[in-house]
């Protein structure tokens, strides 16, 4: 069973339609499954429903599938800084389901574990509340939220070994993790693919059963949205 | 007089007590953690995924891999861990956080909070800002004690989409601070900016409220 | 001429396909990873949370962190992973696992199968086999065809408390095969142990199936 | 802010009284908090509601709570090789929720992330599913399972940071991965307690916010349930 595929675009073979379902990986522009986007891009495919925590900025992550218009609906969090999603949206060219962060982040771990629906205390008597039940539990008033289970999850990890065992790094995991089960199959790229028994059995954040196609999509030139430093006090 | 962000971030860190668990929002609030006080530990989460936020790296330390919930570069301290975003808002949703420092546009006199949306203008999102409200244990508020056209923001009702309802604990603003001990209980005015009346708050404020 | 218990699992794993992952219940189950066809690569899970379970270890490698299911010591494979029980049952319940290969007191004709608990004697708990027939993609049943008493086990309605309703894909018994193609479908003989004939079959099986 | 406690009684001071809610990490004898244990059994706290998914054996584990008539009721998956257990179950005197496996791991979860109820096809149709509500979700019938959330949460790990931080060993993670959120606080006790920074901020199991006392509890002694073993070929 090779989990392994030259590169985004074969990776990706058989897997794509027009009006599919997707989850994709990555906060704002850290950890987002670059090689597989612009894969999507190249192929094309189109009126895509894509769940995923921002909508990048322009020209960058799914920034680039808006500019080319393959996005149908966006199901996110915060769509800040990023002017053609702004235009498409205010427009009406484009659909945004916005989900509070921790329910999207929750609907997808969901959808991956099998649970159709979970209750939350979050957004009750608020936007995001309206047309959903609404149950007490022990005096308190929850909403039902639906889990999410797409056709396609795109996830950036940042080594994986080539049974698909998978680590991420630092904050890079973010959606990466939960999403990466939300899915029929999920599909991988990483900075590096290493020999079976390189990893900890006691540290793998995805275990093999969730990576169905792996790429590495090293070099990575990783951009920041924000640059902030200090500086080092003199020496005294 | 009226208090300056940084006197408004310091009076939200007389709020943290040792061992406390703190989630920072953007704006003002993120400036509470040049406050901390002397001998009290806290342990900062940023909630796309880290427990144990350090300062701002220095210039050869940058990791793009590494940012907070404002998309910031940022550092790793010694104790700090890393989690997924499911992980990190089971831990905000479940209650396990201690305190929250927020900013709003609205807060009414019942605890309810507005402060993702303005109808007519673009939506941005909400971000984390709902599952903090509804699953933080303490949340503070920070914000000027009127809007910039001189309309008080805490208020009766909330005129904006709201974020959360009964949430809101403590209200820090510019010139003074209101408190309520429980969700049931009104607000109290419970501090004052020096040189600022009770008199020249209550003018500038619709909520009602105890003195 | 009746299939043994070895032969009955070795049929069982005629079923896995190259890159499956497989979950293995107590008794004749396990002996399936003795029998995976030759080219065909398994991993198999242990409810208990691990993906990659290797076989018994040796005397000097017994530890007794690492266990299966069953309680019983195991060993690690290069390929292993660990996790916790609501990670490894969110991997079951969300429909990860391709197939499972369990036992049971009864299968109804509609798929119905029971095997967790006998009204009058002492309960047990149904452990993970609740979770498992309703989460994976496919669940097969070894059992004996008929009980100790000679009664038939694939029989029209399950008289014995239920573990899951319309979840069985494929029933291997010591006689005979039965499958269906999907959860609409009614049961088809599709296979006889050496010299056992559909009469022998039918005469044992009062539950209606397809020849 | 002091974690670390010099043994398991002082951990436990203040927080027990009759009539209180437990989660006990663990499965079989695999991963309990042994020392815990024997701690609530010198107490003498009463009438206890103890979250487990197994109740011990006779005299290891939880069987110890047993035989000292402590325990009021157990929500537990699966209660064999139990005489103690067997005889208060029978006789009445104790109480039993069977509630399946995965089930279990999953309301321990929702508890510990502000979930009050979730919806799972496992148990429909069953005794399980008797007394819940039932739910279609696109065609497919749920039940609705409710989050457990107690006073007290006990668990083993492996090592733990003088911060809390804390990881597990092998498949002693088990239960005690999603029970250590499950209640007001929790407890934990460990093989060794390390250095602040000898862990991998990227492999922690757990967070340090949810080890709120922390003992080291070694050495321990280890019980095997069912010994299996292989033998070496002779070499060729």
């Amino acid at each position: 069973m090779k989990k392994i595929y030259p590169d985004a675009a074969t990776a990706l073979d058989g897997l794509l339609f027009d009006g599919m379902h997707l989850c994709v990986g990555g906060f704002g522009l850290c950890g987002i499954p670059e090689r597989l986007i612009d894969a999507l891009q190249e192929a094309g495919v189109k009126n895509l429903t894509i769940a995923s925590n921002n909508a990048g900025i322009d020209n960058e992550g799914l920034g680039k599938l808006l500019r080319s218009r393959q996005v149908k609906k966006m199901i996110s969090s915060y769509v800040g800084e990023n002017k053609e999603f702004e235009r498409q949206f205010l427009s009406g060219e484009l659909e945004v389901e916005f989900c509070p962060q921790g329910t999207l982040a929750e609907r997808c771990r969901a959808g991956g574990a099998g649970i159709p629906g979970f209750y939350t205390k979050t957004g009750v008597g608020t936007q995001v509340a309206e047309g959903k039940e609404v149950k007490s539990f022990d005096g308190e008033d929850y909403i039902l939220e639906r889990g999410i289970f797409a056709d396609l999850c795109l996830i950036k990890g940042w080594k994986a070994d080539k049974a698909g065992n998978l680590v991420f790094r630092k904050t890079a995991r973010n959606f990466n993790a939960p999403m990466a089960t939300a899915g029929k199959i999920c599909v991988a790229e990483v900075e590096e693919i290493i020999e079976v028994g390189e990893l900890d059995p006691d540290a793998i954040h995805l275990p093999s059963i969730y990576v169905k196609r792996l790429i590495d999509g090293s070099p990575y030139d990783k951009k920041i949205e924000f640059r902030m430093t200090r500086e080092r006090e003199d020496a005294a | 007089m009226s208090w300056d962000r940084n006197q408004m971030a310091a009076r939200a860190a007389q709020e943290l007590q040792d061992g406390y668990y703190v989630n920072l929002g953007i704006g003002i609030p993120t400036l509470v953690a040049n406050h901390i006080p002397e001998g009290v530990e806290v342990t900062l989460q940023s909630e796309n995924g880290m427990l144990g936020i350090g300062p701002f790296p220095y210039e050869d330390e940058i990791d793009a891999d590494l940012i907070n919930a404002g998309k910031q570069t940022i550092s790793e301290l010694t104790s700090s861990s890393y989690f997924g975003s499911a992980d990190s808002f089971a831990m905000i949703r479940g209650g396990h956080i201690d305190l929250t420092v927020l900013g709003a546009m609205e807060v009414a006199q019942n605890g309810d909070i507005a402060n993702w949306m303005i109808p007519g203008k673009m939506i941005k999102g909400m971000g984390g800002a709902m599952d903090l409200v509804a699953g933080v244990k303490k949340i503070i508020v920070v914000m000027d004690h009127c809007a910039k056209d001189g309309s008080p923001k805490f208020i009766p009702i909330c005129t904006l989409p709201l974020t959360g309802i009964n949430v809101v604990d403590m209200i820090i603003t510019d010139l003074a601070v209101f408190h309520r001990t429980d969700h049931d209980s009104p607000f109290k005015l419970i501090e004052l900016a020096l040189g600022v009346t009770a008199e020249q708050v209550a003018a500038k404020t619709t909520a009602d409220f105890l003195i």
